[in-house]
C-alpha cells in the first residue's frame, strides 16, 4: 500500500462521561474512497470534526500527507489540502455560487491581504471557480444567491468549494444526506468521477452508494473501530454483521 | 449575524424632515436686524448640583433690568437664556450658536471658572463683549489678559488671600485645605497660600461632583488642624457643612470663601451658624444702592441674595452706563470698551473701578453666618481686612 | 446598485448647498458636523455592515484623533498634513491595540468589550491634566494646510469635509469589493465556512477594525479643527451611540446609507434643539421608532417607494 | 492610609457592590432569559430615586416613599415592557441596543421636564440619621450600614427565589434555553413580563435607597448601568450567583481604587494631578478587570447559556 495520505492513531475524545472516539486508529491510501459507516451515534460526526480540526482530541494524533497536524486548527489543516463539507450546509448565502467557490480559489492563490482590486475581476480565481462548478454540474446557477439554490443543489456547491481548494484529501460528511432519489444517482455519478482525480473519506449513512462507491470500508460502532477493510471483506464480516449490518439486510 | 431585513415599511420620516429643518434654522437670524434692541446672551448654570447659583446669577441680572425697566442705556434689552450644564463642551457649543445664530451683541455671566475659560476665546475672538459676573481665573488676570473681557466679580486669587490673612491675623498655626479638583479649586490653594505663612497640614483635592466627603473628614479629624480652609461652591458646600456638623468637627473653625453663602445657606441653615467666610460684598452692606437692591430682590424672588446674585446686578448697571455712554451705538466697538472702562455707575459694593486688566479694585471683608430675626441666615461682613486691593496678576497684562 | 443616484443626489446637494442660498455661516458649520460625523458613521459601517462588528467605542477612535490634534497643538505642531496622518496613525494604533482583544470574542461580548475600552479611553481623557482634564482644552486655532490658514475660510473647509468624505465612501466600497472585502464579508454571513477554506476570519477582522479606526481618527481631527475645542465628552460613549443609531437610520444595506444616516441625525438634532430646549423627547421615540420600523434604513427608502409605485 | 480610612472605604465598597448587585440583578435575567440587551434598566433605578424622592416628602416619611416607590418602578417596568421592549424580543442585539438607547434620552429628558433639572433632595429616615462608631473616634452612617443590610438580605431572598421555588426554575431553565421552555408548554410571554417587572423593581428600589446618599438627578442612572454591564459579562451572562459576587468585586474595586490610588500616586506626584490621575485610573480598573476576564473567559465566572 502506498505512504498513506491520512493516519490516525489512538484518537480518543470525551464529552463528560462518554467516550465518543475510544482509541480509533486507521489508515486512508491515496486515491480512491475510504468510507467510514456506522449507525447513528457511532460518532462519525465527532471524529471527522477531530480529522478536519473544528474539534481537538483528547489523546492521539493524526498525520496527513506524513505531517502531524493533530495540533492545528481547521484553517491551516484547510491550507495544506484536507478540504471537509458539513453535514448541515454552510456556504456564503449572500455571495453568488460562483462567488462561493472564488472565495476557495482565492485562499490558494496568495495573499488575500489587497485592498484595490475588485475581487470579483479577477478572471483567474472565477475560471478555477467555474471550473469546481462544472464538475459537479452547477455551472448554469453560478450567478444565484447560494442563498436561494434549493437543498440538492446546497450540497453540489458544499462539493464544488471543496473541490476549489484542490484538496489532497476530500473529508465528505454524509454528502447525499436528505437527497432525493434521482439528485442521489446524480451526486453517486460525481463522486464516481471524484474517485479518480482526488483521495476521499467519506461518511455516509446510505449503504448502496457506500457499497457501489468505496474501495475500502471502516466500520465505526459506540466510537470504536471495530474493522477495516475492502467492502466485500466487510459484508461477510460477521462482527460486522451483528453489531451494524444484522438487521438491515443488504441486497 | 446582523439580521436586520431590506424590506421597510414607513416612509422616511428622516428624509423628509430634511428641507424643513434647513429652512428653520437660518430664518431667525434675519429678525433681528431690524428691531432697535441689546440682545443679552446669559450664561447661568440650570443643571446638576450647582444648578442654585445659576438661578442666583440670572435672578441678579434680571433685578437689574427690572430696575432699569427692560432697557440698557435706551436700548430694549433681549435675553437668550444659555444652560451650559457645568460641561464646557456643551456651553462651547450653545455660545457659538448664540453668537453665530442668534447674533447675540454682548454674552454675561458664567458661574464657574472652567465653563469660563472653553468659551474666552469663540466669544472675544469674534468682537463680542464677555463680562463674567462670577468666574474670575487668573489666567486671564496677568499675560492672558482680553481687551474685550471684563469681571464685576474679582480674581479668584484675592478672596482667597483675604481669608489667608484673616488666618494669619488669627494666629491659626496648621490649616487642612481642601479644593474642588478644577482651576478655581487650584487658585483658591495659591491665593490662600499667598498671604497665609502657617503650616498647611495637607492638600486634598475633591472631582467637582462629589456629594460624599466622609473619607476626608476622617482624614480631618486624624489630622487635628487649629483651623479648615476649604472652597466649596454650591452643591459641594451644603453636603460639606452638613456632613463636617453631623461629623462633630464644628469645634475646628471653617474658614471658607464662596461655601457659605447666601445661595447655599437655606440648605446648610443651623449647620453653617459662625463659619468664617471672605468676599468683597454682603447683604447687610449699608450702601443706598445695595440696601434697595436687596429689599427688592426678596420681594421679587423671595430668597436672600448672594454674591452671584450682587455681583450680575453690577454687571447689568455696567451695562446701562456704557451702552447710554456712547449713546446706544454698539457697533463701536473701542468706544464701547472705554465706556466700559469708566463703569460710571453706582456699584452694591460701594467703591468699584476696574484695573488694568479689566478686573475691578475693590475692598474685601471678613464675614460669618449669622442668623436673621426673620430666621433666614446671611452672611454679614465683621471688619474690613484689604482696601482697595489690586489682584496680583494686574502688573502682568499689557493689554493693547 | 441600482440606486446608484441617491448617493449622488446627497453629495451634490451638499456640494451645492453653500451657494443655494444657503451661505448663513451657521448653517455651513451644521454642515460640517454633519459630514464629518458622516465620515465617522462611514468608517463604523465598515465595522457594523462590513465585517459585522457592532462597536459601542467607536466615539473614542474619534476622541483619540482629536486628543492627538490637542497634543500636536500643545507641542505648537499645527500643520494639517503632519496633523492629520498623526491623528488617523494614534486612532489605529489604539484600534489595533483593542481590536487585538475585542476581535476574539463575538456578539454582545463583543459590544460590552467594545464599551469598555471606550470607557478607559474616556477615564484617560479625564485624567490629562496636562491638555484641560474635565474642562477640555481650547486649540489656539485651526490647523494651518501647508502653512497657509486656509481651514479657517468655511467654504474651504466645507469642500475639504465633502471631498474626505467623498473619498472614504468610494474608499469604503473599493475595499468591500477586494479579495480583502470579500473574506471580511464572507466571515461575517459564516464564519465557520471561512475557517473551512483556509481563511482565519480574526485578522482581517483587526485590520477592518484598524481601517474603520484610522478613519474614525481623520474624522476626530476634522471636528477638533471645526469646534476648535476637544473635551472627555467626545468619547463618552453615548456618542458611540449616536453614531450607531447613524448607522441603522441611514440603513445597513448601502455604504452611502451611512452619510446619509449622518446628515439626518444631525440636520433633526439641530432642527429639533433650535424648536426647542427638550429635544430628546422627540429624538428619544424618533429612534425607538425608527429602528423598530424603519428597516432598510433612510437608503433602503427608494427601493420601498419604488417597489409601492410598481405594486400600487 | 490608616486602618479606619481603610475600612470606611471597604464598606463603602460593599454597599456600592450591594446597589449595583440589585441593578444588575434585574439586567442579568432579562439577558440571560430573553437573550435581550436593555440600556434602559439604568433608567429604572434612576425612575425609582426620583420617585422614591418625591413620594418621600409627599407622604412626609421615608419609609412611605420606599412603599410606594416599588409598585410604582414595577408598573413602569411593565408598561415599559409592553410599549416598546416586547416588539424587540426576536430582533438582533444591534437593534436592542439602538432601541433602548432611545428610551433612555426620552426618559432622561423627561424626568428634566417632570422634576426640573436641579437635583432633589431625600433625607435618609431619622431612626437611621446618626452615625455610628466602628472604630474609637470613627463613625461610620448607619444609614449605609442599612443599605448593605437589605442589600444583602434581598440578595438572599432572591437566590431563595431563584434556587429553590418553581418559579425559579423555570426562570433559569429560560436563562440557559428559553425554546426548550416555551415548547414545554409554559406561557413564555406571562415569564418574561414577570422577569422583566421584577428586574425593573429590584432596580427601583435599588434607586430609592441611593437617593438619601448620592444625588438624584436627570441622567443619574448612565454611570450605574455601564458597570451594572460589567458586572453581568465578568458574572456570567444569566447567572444572579455571578451577578453578585462580580457586583462585590466591582464595587470594592470602585471605591478602594478610587481612595486608595490617588494616595499612592501622591508619594509620586503633586496632590492635585495625583488626585485627578488617581480617580482616573481608579474608574479605568474597573473596565481593565472585565477586559481581562473577556479575554481570558470569554463566558465569565459562571456561565450558563448552554
Amino acid at each position: 500500500m502506498a505512504e498513506p495520505i491520512l493516519e490516525v492513531a489512538g484518537l480518543r475524545k470525551r464529552f463528560g462521561g462518554l467516550a465518543v472516539t475510544d482509541d480509533v486508529s486507521f489508515a486512508v491510501a491515496p486515491g480512491g474512497i475510504h468510507a467510514v459507516i456506522g449507525p447513528n451515534g457511532a460518532g462519525k460526526t465527532t471524529l471527522i470534526h477531530q480529522l478536519s480540526g473544528t474539534l481537538r482530541p483528547d489523546a492521539g494524533t493524526v498525520r496527513f500527507a506524513g505531517r502531524d497536524v493533530t495540533a492545528l486548527p481547521l484553517q491551516r489543516r484547510a491550507r495544506l489540502g484536507l478540504a471537509r463539507s458539513f453535514q448541515i450546509t454552510s456556504v456564503i448565502p449572500g455571495f453568488s455560487a460562483l462567488e462561493n467557490a472564488a472565495l476557495a480559489v482565492q485562499a490558494r492563490s496568495g495573499s488575500s491581504f489587497r485592498f484595490w482590486r475588485p475581487a470579483a475581476a479577477e478572471a483567474r480565481l472565477n475560471a478555477a471557480a467555474m471550473a469546481a462548478l462544472d464538475q459537479v454540474g452547477l455551472a448554469g446557477r453560478a450567478a444565484a444567491p447560494a442563498g436561494a439554490l434549493s437543498h440538492g443543489e446546497k450540497r453540489q456547491l458544499e462539493l464544488a468549494i471543496a473541490l476549489a481548494m484542490e484538496p489532497r484529501l476530500l473529508l465528505l460528511d454524509e454528502p447525499l444526506a436528505g437527497a432525493g432519489p434521482e439528485e442521489t444517482e446524480r451526486l453517486i455519478d460525481i463522486l464516481l468521477g471524484l474517485k479518480r482525480r482526488y483521495s476521499i473519506l467519506l461518511v455516509e449513512h446510505d449503504m448502496q452508494a457506500v457499497f457501489a462507491l468505496a474501495d475500502r470500508i471502516s466500520v465505526l460502532v459506540y466510537g470504536r473501530v471495530i474493522a477495516t477493510d475492502a467492502p466485500a471483506a466487510i459484508r461477510a464480516d460477521p462482527a460486522v454483521r451483528a453489531a451494524y449490518l444484522g438487521e438491515d439486510e443488504v441486497a | 449575524m446582523i439580521g436586520i431585513g431590506r424590506r421597510g415599511v414607513l416612509g422616511a420620516a428622516g428624509a423628509l424632515a430634511l428641507p424643513a429643518v434647513l429652512g428653520a434654522t437660518q430664518g431667525a437670524g434675519r429678525a433681528r436686524a431690524q428691531g432697535r434692541g441689546v440682545k443679552i446672551g446669559l450664561v447661568a448654570v440650570q443643571t446638576g448640583p450647582q444648578a442654585a447659583l445659576g438661578t442666583q446669577l440670572r435672578d441678579g441680572f434680571l433685578q437689574g433690568l427690572k430696575h432699569l425697566d427692560g432697557k440698557l442705556g435706551g436700548l430694549a434689552a433681549e435675553i437668550v437664556p444659555i444652560d451650559d450644564e457645568l460641561r464646557p463642551e456643551v456651553a462651547v457649543t450653545k455660545v457659538r450658536a448664540a453668537l453665530e445664530r442668534d447674533k447675540v451683541d454682548v454674552v454675561v455671566g458664567v458661574v464657574f471658572s472652567n465653563i469660563l475659560a472653553a468659551i474666552m476665546r469663540p466669544v472675544t475672538e469674534s468682537g463680542t463683549f464677555l463680562i463674567s459676573t462670577n468666574a474670575g481665573p487668573s489666567t486671564f488676570a496677568g499675560r492672558g489678559c482680553n481687551p474685550n473681557f471684563f469681571t464685576t466679580s474679582y480674581n479668584n486669587d484675592q478672596v482667597h488671600s483675604v481669608m489667608g490673612q484673616a488666618a494669619q491675623d488669627a494666629g491659626h498655626k496648621r490649616v487642612f485645605v481642601m479644593v474642588p479638583n478644577y482651576q478655581a479649586g487650584r487658585d483658591a490653594v495659591a491665593g490662600f497660600k499667598s498671604r497665609f505663612k502657617g503650616e498647611v497640614v495637607d492638600e486634598v483635592y475633591v472631582p467637582l461632583t462629589q456629594l460624599d466627603f466622609s473619607a476626608e473628614l476622617a482624614k480631618i479629624a486624624a489630622s487635628k488642624p487649629d483651623a479648615l480652609f476649604t472652597f466649596m461652591p454650591g452643591g459641594l458646600g451644603v453636603n460639606l457643612v452638613r456632613q463636617y456638623r453631623q461629623a462633630g468637627l464644628a469645634g475646628i473653625p471653617f474658614l471658607s470663601t464662596f461655601t457659605v453663602d447666601e445661595a447655599t445657606l437655606p440648605a446648610q441653615q443651623e449647620a453653617a451658624l459662625g463659619f468664617f467666610s471672605a468676599a468683597s460684598w454682603a447683604p447687610n452692606m449699608e450702601n443706598a444702592a445695595n440696601t434697595r437692591f436687596v429689599r427688592d430682590f426678596e420681594a421679587s424672588y423671595g430668597y436672600v441674595p448672594a454674591s452671584y446674585a450682587a455681583q450680575s446686578y453690577d454687571a447689568a448697571m455696567l451695562l446701562n452706563s456704557a451702552i447710554r455712554k456712547v449713546g446706544g451705538n454698539l457697533a463701536g466697538k473701542d468706544a464701547l470698551r472705554e465706556a466700559l472702562r469708566a463703569a460710571d455707575f453706582q456699584s452694591v459694593r460701594g467703591s468699584f473701578k476696574f484695573g488694568a486688566n479689566h478686573y475691578p479694585v475693590q475692598d474685601f471683608w471678613l464675614c460669618q453666618v449669622a442668623k436673621r430675626p426673620d430666621g433666614k441666615f446671611q452672611t454679614e461682613t465683621l471688619r474690613r481686612v484689604l482696601e482697595a486691593d489690586v489682584d496680583p496678576w494686574a502688573a502682568e497684562c499689557r493689554m493693547r | 446598485m441600482g440606486r446608484a443616484w441617491l448617493p449622488l443626489l446627497v453629495f451634490a446637494l451638499l456640494a451645492a448647498a453653500p451657494f443655494a442660498g444657503l451661505g448663513e455661516g451657521y448653517l455651513l458649520t451644521i454642515l460640517a458636523r454633519a459630514m464629518i460625523m458622516g465620515l465617522a458613521a462611514t468608517s463604523l459601517w465598515l465595522l457594523v455592515g462590513g465585517a459585522g462588528l457592532v462597536s459601542l467605542g467607536h466615539a473614542a477612535m474619534l476622541g483619540v484623533g482629536a486628543y492627538a490634534v490637542v497634543a500636536l497643538d500643545d507641542a505648537r505642531v499645527t500643520e494639517a498634513l503632519v496633523v492629520a496622518p498623526v491623528a488617523m496613525a494614534a486612532a489605529a494604533v489604539f484600534a489595533v491595540a483593542t481590536g487585538a482583544v475585542a476581535v476574539r470574542t463575538s456578539g454582545v461580548h463583543f459590544i460590552m468589550i467594545t464599551l469598555a475600552f471606550g470607557q478607559m479611553a474616556f477615564f484617560t481623557a479625564a485624567s490629562l491634566a496636562g491638555y484641560g482634564g474635565d474642562d477640555g482644552y481650547t486649540l489656539y486655532g485651526r490647523n494651518t494646510l501647508a502653512g497657509r490658514r486656509w481651514l479657517e475660510d468655511r467654504l474651504v473647509f466645507h469642500y475639504l469635509c465633502l471631498g474626505l468624505l467623498a473619498a472614504a465612501v468610494l474608499g469604503g466600497r473599493a475595499l468591500l469589493a477586494s479579495r480583502f472585502g470579500r473574506v471580511l464579508r464572507a466571515a461575517r454571513e459564516n464564519p465557520e465556512r471561512v475557517r473551512a477554506v483556509g481563511f482565519s476570519p480574526a485578522p482581517y477582522r483587526l485590520v477592518a477594525y484598524a481601517v474603520a479606526g484610522g478613519v474614525a481618527g481623520l474624522a476626530g481631527m476634522l471636528l477638533a479643527n471645526a469646534t476648535e475645542f476637544v473635551a472627555p465628552s467626545f468619547l463618552a460613549w453615548q456618542r458611540s451611540g449616536d453614531l450607531l443609531f447613524m448607522v441603522i437610520l441611514g440603513g445597513l444595506g448601502s455604504l452611502h446609507g451611512a452619510v446619509l444616516g449622518a446628515l439626518a441625525f444631525v440636520l433633526l438634532e439641530e432642527g429639533l434643539s433650535h424648536w426647542t430646549q427638550h429635544w430628546r423627547l422627540v429624538f428619544g421615540p424618533l429612534l425607538v421608532l425608527a429602528v423598530l420600523h424603519l428597516r432598510g434604513g433612510l437608503a433602503g427608502v427608494p427601493g420601498q417607494i419604488a417597489r409601492m409605485v410598481r405594486r400600487g | 492610609m490608616s486602618f479606619g480610612l481603610l475600612l470606611v472605604q471597604g464598606l463603602n465598597g460593599l454597599q456600592f457592590g450591594v446597589l449595583l448587585f440589585l441593578v444588575a440583578a434585574g439586567l442579568t435575567l432579562v439577558f440571560g432569559v430573553m437573550d435581550f440587551i436593555n440600556l434602559a434598566h439604568g433608567v429604572q433605578y434612576m425612575l425609582g430615586a426620583y420617585l422614591g424622592a418625591s413620594l418621600a416628602s409627599l407622604t412626609g416619611s421615608f419609609w412611605g416613599g420606599l412603599l410606594l416607590a416599588l409598585p410604582a418602578t414595577l408598573a413602569s417596568g411593565l408598561v415599559l415592557e409592553w410599549l416598546v421592549f416586547r416588539h424587540l424580543y426576536d430582533r438582533d442585539h444591534l437593534s436592542q441596543v439602538l432601541a433602548t438607547f432611545g428610551v433612555i434620552l426620552f426618559l432622561n429628558e423627561a424626568v428634566k421636564l417632570a422634576w426640573g433639572t436641579a437635583p432633589l433632595q431625600m433625607a435618609p429616615p431619622e431612626l437611621l440619621a446618626g452615625g455610628i462608631t466602628l472604630l474609637p473616634g470613627l463613625q461610620y452612617p448607619a444609614y449605609r450600614l442599612a443599605i448593605l443590610a437589605a442589600g444583602l438580605a434581598t440578595a438572599g431572598l432572591l437566590w431563595l427565589l431563584v434556587e429553590r421555588t418553581r418559579v425559579g426554575a423555570l426562570v433559569r431553565a429560560g436563562a440557559t434555553n428559553a425554546a426548550m421552555v416555551a415548547a414545554l408548554g409554559v406561557d413564555i410571554r406571562r415569564l418574561f413580563m414577570l422577569v422583566f417587572g421584577f428586574g425593573a423593581m429590584l432596580a427601583g428600589f435599588a434607586g430609592v435607597m441611593a437617593a438619601p446618599i448620592l444625588s438624584v438627578e436627570p441622567g443619574m442612572g448612565d454611570g450605574v448601568l455601564i458597570l451594572a454591564f460589567v458586572v453581568i459579562v465578568i458574572g456570567g451572562i444569566g447567572s444572579v450567583r455571578g451577578a453578585f459576587v462580580a457586583a462585590l468585586l466591582v464595587g470594592l474595586v470602585e471605591s478602594l481604587g478610587r481612595s486608595l490610588l490617588p494616595d499612592l500616586l501622591r508619594l509620586v506626584m503633586a496632590a492635585s494631578p495625583a488626585r485627578q490621575a488617581g480617580a482616573a485610573i481608579g474608574s479605568m480598573l474597573v473596565y481593565a478587570v472585565m477586559a481581562l476576564i473577556l479575554a481570558v473567559r470569554p463566558r465569565g465566572l459562571f456561565p450558563v447559556r448552554g
